[in-house]
């Protein structure tokens, strides 16, 4: 493959970027839309004490699921973790640090990074001390809102149809979710993608991630897990 | 919810005849997935899932599944012509922007002031919110479907919340193996009971007292 | 035409919805995008002290610009007036107000309007007079920032490629820009569009505005005025 | 700019030179437009336009224009291979987010500090600041290419503006007719000269002091 922005690679060449205590942000909802290849790199490379941020915790043995329930996570910002019981005795036990947000301002708090925007400011929730705790609020008029911070991530992994070379991606139904807003917040951004094709392949209206966005490409080995529905 | 097959269709069938042609509606998972077979023929909804489909059609069949086509919960779904795919920040601007119409989800508990409480039983289970807040608090029109009482036989319907609230004052409309209830102005207000069921054992099976509308039907 | 949702309808039958003293919201850059029947409509309306939220001004002769330029515009949000001379005049002589804002600030902040967020918080512009005007600020740690109030209008009117009869939108090229952001922030949005097609022929991963989002569709009678390039 | 079109040439062939493969580059209006001819044949450089355009191209030829594919300025552009339209939201995100490596840009003033004033006269002309702002504070390097001084002869670069700023100390190199400046802890420092330009006709026409780099070259 024609590799002129030097954005392709393989997740082998990648986990170099990864470390002990890092800041990981990941796409994908449920574990659909979870980069599998990426995800195994990881738990390969044996990192741990990490700091995620993503919709939720997948289910024990499906997308980031596996990582959270090897108990390598410290601390997480999710919206979900109903779909995963480890992740729920971890919390209890201790082990793990969970932020909870509402689902749609998580994803907003994630676009906000992306857009370089400090913070969004939001009403949901804001009678429920779960989602308050250890926020700000700021008033406007008389109403009183939430300052939802802006999240960013050393590194985002993602998972993507179709690349070119230069890193525009078009995404595949749901597997879209809340990839092409992680794809933004990341420091570094690594689109794991089912398909490379050359640079000029993807029509220019219908590319939803832009590879401005994008640090590294790298082809998919394709989902190794069960889904819970098979 | 230890509800048999009949009694789910005819909460989800009550809960059907509320939506219209051309509404966007997001459903939650149990008795509102049953919702959309209930609807008339030809009528054209908009079935709306959190993790960015509009559009949403009915599961497919075994085999035919595909991994990337999924609703909210993990489970494979289809997509309707005139279906579109979006992320998770439409998805919820779609919600919190007013242009859901109605969501249909189940509770553990709703209060007489239509608060609702569906997202956590505290040192049982701590699920977190997902999308819950923003449907309860931002979607037009908020109908719980429930179990009129608990497994122990305890009304879900109550004078005042014991478990977390999800959202304050939200609940528009309660449907339940025995009863219709609306929340409106004047509060809590009894419209429908389904037969066999009287309203002498729905008074015995709320909570809390609450008005009785005029035209009241038993159906 | 099939139409299912009763969204497909023409100028005509719209221009009921516009009133005096209404806010408008408007899709386009510099003309590019603007959409030329429904503004073609307003002007022969009549209506005016309008209240106007878009990117620019356009030309004297092009899109919004005639609109303005007729003086009917009371109070105009906008990042750039430059290439509308009778903008700048009318500013000048006080009979149009101008709130100006940076023009990515004013993106996010229509947004923000479609998406019910409150507001955003931003470092843009912080230590400039014009951009501060009227705005509060918020600190969060020892950073403050400025609060960017989302904008919405109780009429949006954008342009678009193709929408099916449900209203969901593509759009051409470089004519995107604000329309996606201003068809959300619309109480009520109305799309002009150059061709309209049946339920289930625009590809479900390339829509780019659900129509969830779009109340009416109108079909465009293309641009009738002459570029300034031409 | 009252420039003739060598002079033009010459700045956008020096502003060229700080341009890498790879690069998101953002061109202002003026002579910053003539930057891409001065760039080495096929150098892959992506070119933005806040109005959402990735990977700009040329202008099409006379009758080949596209009214729906124009730059931020309104005029007719082309697209090349791997470039993409977005909305005006990600379009500065990619400023705001750091993602955008560089904005050639044209100014009224710079001051010594690096402050930019480019958006406004007062009394005269105020076109509003459009993406200027944007561009100036986040772009990660900020080069302005314009004439040494104005048409009454006066210093362009002076301690500190007297027009409105678009941004403060974001300006990292000055590129004029005269002479290349850059802007970096140790303040503004000269480091290349346009022959038959000299040092000493560049100190005349500088409205502040500056530090000569002691690899000063005359080119």
């Amino acid at each position: 493959m024609n590799n002129p922005f030097q954005k392709i690679t393989t997740a082998d060449e990648l986990i170099r970027h990864f470390h002990d205590g890092m800041t990981l942000m990941y796409g994908g909802f449920g574990g659909v839309g979870s980069p599998p290849t990426i995800i195994e790199a990881i738990l390969q490379s044996g990192i741990k004490d990490l700091t995620l941020i993503g919709n939720d915790t997948g289910f024990p043995h499906i997308g980031i699921g596996q990582i959270v329930s090897q108990g390598r996570v410290r601390r997480i910002t999710t919206s979900h973790i109903g779909s995963n019981p480890i992740a729920g005795q971890l919390m209890t036990d201790g082990k793990m640090d969970v932020e909870f947000c509402p689902q749609g301002i998580l994803a907003e708090r994630i676009r906000a990074g992306g857009m370089g925007i400090p913070a969004i400011l939001s009403d949901i929730g804001m009678d429920n001390e779960i989602v308050t705790a250890g926020k700000q609020t700021c008033t406007i008029g008389k109403q009183e809102y939430l300052v939802e911070p802006a999240l960013t991530a050393e590194i985002s992994i993602i998972y993507a149809k179709k690349a070119d070379s230069y890193g525009n991606l078009i995404y595949d139904k749901s597997a879209r979710n809340t990839n092409p807003l992680c794809a933004m917040a990341g420091d570094i951004t690594i689109a794991e993608v089912e398909e490379i094709v050359p640079l000029g392949s993807l029509h220019p209206d219908e590319i939803i991630t832009p590879g401005v966005f994008v640090d590294y490409i790298i082809p998919s080995e394709g989902v190794n897990w069960k889904w819970a529905w098979e | 919810m230890g509800l048999g097959v009949d009694i789910r269709n005819k909460i989800a069938r009550r809960a059907a005849m509320e939506i219209r042609q051309g509404m966007v509606v997001n459903l939650g998972i149990g008795i509102p997935s049953l919702v959309p077979n209930h609807l008339p023929e030809g009528m054209l909804v908009m079935f709306h899932a959190e993790n960015g489909i509009t559009g949403m059609g009915p599961s497919p069949e075994a085999g035919a599944e595909d991994a990337n086509l999924c609703n909210a919960g993990g489970f494979p779904v289809s997509l309707l012509p005139g279906g579109s795919y979006c992320d998770s920040t439409i998805s919820f601007g779609m919600i919190r922007r007013g242009r859901v119409d109605m969501t249909i989800l189940g509770s553990l508990q709703v209060s007489e002031k239509g608060d609702l409480a569906n997202w956590i039983v505290p040192g049982k289970k701590v699920p977190g919110m997902g999308g819950a807040m923003e449907l309860a608090q931002k979607a037009k029109k908020v109908i719980v479907v429930m179990n009129q009482t608990d497994k122990h036989g305890k009304s879900k319907i109550v004078e005042s919340c014991t478990l977390p609230l999800t959202s304050s004052g939200c609940v528009d409309m309660i449907i339940t193996d025995m009863a219709v209830f609306t929340l409106g102005k004047e509060g809590l207000e009894l419209t429908e009971v389904f037969a066999p069921h009287t309203i002498e054992e729905v008074i015995l099976n709320t909570g809390c007292t609450f008005n009785t509308n005029k035209e009241l039907k038993v159906i």
